[in-house]
């Protein structure tokens, strides 16, 4: 299958519910090395974002994904808004004005995103962001699509590969955002950030695999 | 944790209705969410914007006036506000003369105040920033995201102020924020955490005796953990921190200021050790606040910030300034 | 309970020596604990003199300098003064037409200032007194030791200043801060009890629902004991309250008063709440004050004082004052 | 044996040691009804009246309490300080100049202190404060000197009625000081300066008895 607007529109869609049912892990991750608000930061975001779906139906999944980040700067504030925002806005132009993306154009949006991302808040892998689970979630879809797989499998394994970078954030020492602060203390702690990530990749592989069966 | 609201998702709706009644000489605009001065940006004048997360009050609403700020923009509860708000109160503090938007050093707030600040360069606003990055407590390198913006960013917006009602430009004003911010350090402890509305619970746990050293103005953790002490301890450990940093010494400006949950009675016994302390130490407090200026909600703890001082520092900090938090001089 | 203190038995000396290192403008008698304007009493004017337990700050002594007050007197935590410190501090009041005594309605505040008033007639100082009763909680009968002074004395304090600065005399000044006393009405609501240094536990417990309604200033119980709601039901209660003992109506001053530990986003918040409120029963709220102006350490809650004003009294409120609590006018 | 200035001074040092070491009970009971600093009043007051003894040590049992009434003035502060130390100057007037005081004296000394404390504080029996204790003590102390005790056993005699009228008062409502605010919520509680009262009559009976002894 392609992404399109459709599907597009769930996946935003169903990475707002994702979030909303699991912000208290999201504020309590962000509690302990943070201020506490990336919970109720991403919730309100994706909330603005599908709410838009609404207001402005979008005419492509390109669209969607710009409109999506448009929101996510306009409604979340915090690191995570600009971040996500921007990112989503970058994804969303990478896929152009095309009704329907291929799994191929679809891992050029992410990585669109995951650039975006690095470029605006100039994180490394390594420095316990959302980068961490971007990145590797990233390189996976990558590969499953070079691999001939189609857009649910390549989504499981960046979703997969998301997880994998989240857990791998636990031992690292912050070296961005408010964690940073913490120094060495930062470290046997998820990142928030990478936590959410992984939330809105699972999202992505849960609406294309359900819409493949 | 009780707390005076009707809700999480009201509090700040509330506080700016609040707000708008107390303060006739102030402008809010409750759907965009931006404080400025009812009449209107002074032409000529450059303006003047700050803004974050809210939960720091009277940071920054209680400082737009004569004399301080044109525009203050609060976000959610510790959260940074939004690219469009800031550019509501960039344009809302446009004089014709140029903005200069005083950042405070933390990703959300620098991110979100950058974009903002392309939006107004669009609108051909020239605006300037300056990141606020006074806080001793965590180690600027490269392994961070720098040090924190705390309560320099009050010093820097009451000088900003001054200058700008004064005719400076906007090269000159920035000069002088960019000064104060280097001729500043601060340092926080909590002895008790505060609670954010949506959490209802406090955002960390202090044991019976311990502080958090260099704690944040978000309730963030900060240094370390250290144990409880006699507030004469504590504002040395605060102070030597300070002083390792940029050692103090001449006329200086101290903020002994209230995380929110602190009596105004300790405060000033706080301010008695500070002042012992600095004179021990070579320097002379000419100026001063005490009280509560830049909190985190009902966080029990208190912060130094300790400016040096120079003549024409001096002369911007007394010059007149009428705001909900600062008023004085005529 | 952590405190920012040294030790509980030298608070109120630690917060006198930071007040007189902070304000030049105040002159601090640490041993006899008197706070009195560095300039002395001006001649001829009618002296105005107020007191009471510490813990309240910044009432008295944030608000002794022109236009308000000209000594204050603090006694130790929640405990009246002793008559000879009253007496120091009417002597440094004096400027020859007389000293008014404006006092709190307790059994210790009352009768220390009556003996201190005994003791200046016998030095041949006339003296006045206004026993302020403006807490609503209380019933007011011959069955109780009456109505509990409040959020008015910062009222009365303000309004006598503005009088004795413009030379009215010793009569003139005791019938205002008379009418002010019999034209407000007042009402507390405690969510959290705070905590006495001495004591190292909150004095009193409320639990996860409860809240203390008509709570007075030094944390003693009220009315009753009431269930936590949402701010605009509790300040509904309150203004309730008020409005049943003396009805609101035409315009009137409010006072939003923060106990100590309520963050100002929340008193913002709750002023809102009680301009509607208000405005919803005739009345026009056309001054106010909201903030922290009669606290009780670390109590967390906030009371409400509503003032039926005439022209007399706004010209008098609008006056010049410059304390280290109250500063505007010209 | 009569009361001489040693056994006023020492009455009123033991009464400053058992009420410093019962301060915590009477801060717990002030704290329950009031606002904490009973314990911490009475103390501070009675402290300062054993060092004035030092500094300026009195020449009669009259000037003993006279000495003793005005520390507690200038030096309690609170309710207490006012009743307490213009009771203790009257009992000191009262006692005049002699060098001892015979039992009869002394409970016109009591009678004038309950009669200071009665005139300035305006309270009666039955309202809940300090002369719920005091009046049936100095009211015992008559009785026990009319039928010709002597001052030891008068004093006893008082401290047991104070004793008894601090029991009384807990199923009072207050009608003065501080727990009147609370309406019938004072009931249940014993009132703190009763507690104090006992406190300061039971040292009478304890020197008193010690000395004959
Ligand atoms: N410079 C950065 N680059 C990439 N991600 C970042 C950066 N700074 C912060 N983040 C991410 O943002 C998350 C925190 O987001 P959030 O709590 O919403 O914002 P804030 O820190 O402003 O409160 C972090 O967990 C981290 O993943
Ligand atoms: N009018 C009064 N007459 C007699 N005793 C009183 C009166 N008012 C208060 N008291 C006594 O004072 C006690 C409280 O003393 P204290 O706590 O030291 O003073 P405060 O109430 O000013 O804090 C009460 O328990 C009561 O016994
Ligand atoms: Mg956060
Ligand atoms: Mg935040
Ligand atoms: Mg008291
Ligand atoms: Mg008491």
């Amino acid at each position: 299958m392609n992404l399109d607007t459709r599907t597009a529109v769930a996946w935003i869609t169903r990475a707002a519910d994702d979030v909303r049912a699991d912000e208290a892990r999201l504020t309590s991750l962000d509690a302990a090395v943070g201020d506490g608000d990336h919970g109720a930061n991403m919730t309100r975001g994706l909330a603005a974002a599908t709410a838009s779906f609404a207001e402005k139906p979008p005419a492509t999944p390109g669209a969607v994904l710009v409109a999506a980040g448009r929101s996510l700067v306009a409604k979340t504030g915090g690191a995570s808004g600009p971040l996500y925002g921007t990112g989503l806005r970058k994804a969303g132009k990478a896929l152009g004005e095309a009704e329907q993306a291929e799994p191929a154009a679809v891992a050029e949006a992410l990585q669109a995103m995951l650039d975006g991302i690095r470029e605006l808040g100039e994180a490394a892998e390594g420095d316990k962001t959302m980068i961490d689970a971007l990145a590797p979630a990233v390189a996976a879809f990558r590969d499953a699509v070079d691999d001939g797989a189609d857009l649910g499998a390549a989504a499981r394994a960046a979703a997969d590969a998301a997880e994998e970078g989240l857990a791998a954030t636990v031992p690292l020492q912050a070296r961005k955002g408010r964690a940073s602060y913490l120094g060495a203390r930062s470290v046997g702690h998820e990142d928030p950030g990478a936590a959410s990530t992984t939330l809105v990749l699972r999202a992505l592989a849960e609406v294309t695999t359900e819409d493949a069966a | 944790m009780k707390k005076l609201i009707n809700s999480p998702d009201s509090v700040i709706a509330d506080a700016l209705r609040g707000m708008a009644a107390a303060h006739p000489a102030l402008s809010v605009d409750h759907d965009t969410r931006v404080i400025s001065r009812a009449g209107g940006a002074a032409q000529g004048k450059v303006g003047l914007v700050s803004g974050g997360g809210s939960g720091h009050e009277p940071l920054h609403g209680g400082y737009v006036g004569p004399g301080m700020l044109d525009a203050a923009v609060p976000g959610e509860i510790y959260t940074s506000p939004v690219p469009d708000q800031i550019l509501a109160a960039t344009k809302a503090a446009d004089g014709g003369a140029g903005v200069l938007h005083i950042v405070k050093n933390y990703t959300g707030d620098v991110l979100n105040f950058r974009m903002a600040a392309e939006l107004a360069e669009d609108e051909d606003i020239r605006v300037s920033a300056v990141v606020m990055n006074d806080d001793t407590a965590v180690e600027d390198s490269t392994f961070t995201a720098g040090r924190r913006g705390t309560g320099a960013t009050v010093v820097a917006e009451k000088i900003a102020g001054a200058a700008a009602a004064q005719g400076a430009d906007l090269d000159a004003v920035t000069r002088l924020v960019t000064e104060v911010n280097d001729r500043s350090r601060s340092f926080g402890i909590a002895l008790h955490a505060g609670t954010v509305p949506a959490a209802g619970t406090p955002g960390f746990e202090l044991g019976p005796d311990e502080v958090e050293l260099g704690v944040g103005i978000h309730g963030e953790p900060g240094r370390e953990r250290g144990s409880m002490a006699p507030v004469r301890d504590l504002v040395a450990y605060a102070l030597e921190a300070i002083n390792a940093d940029r050692p103090v010494g001449g006329d200086v400006l101290v903020l002994l200021n209230g995380q929110g949950g602190t009596p105004l009675i300790e405060l000033y016994g706080a301010y008695a050790e500070a002042v012992d302390w600095l004179e021990g130490h070579g320097a002379t407090v000419t100026r001063n606040l005490v009280g509560n200026y830049i909190t985190s909600l009902d966080q029990a703890g208190f912060s130094i910030t300790v400016t040096a001082l120079d003549d024409e520092l001096v002369r911007l900090w007394d010059a007149p300034v009428e705001t909900p938090a600062l008023r004085w001089g005529r």
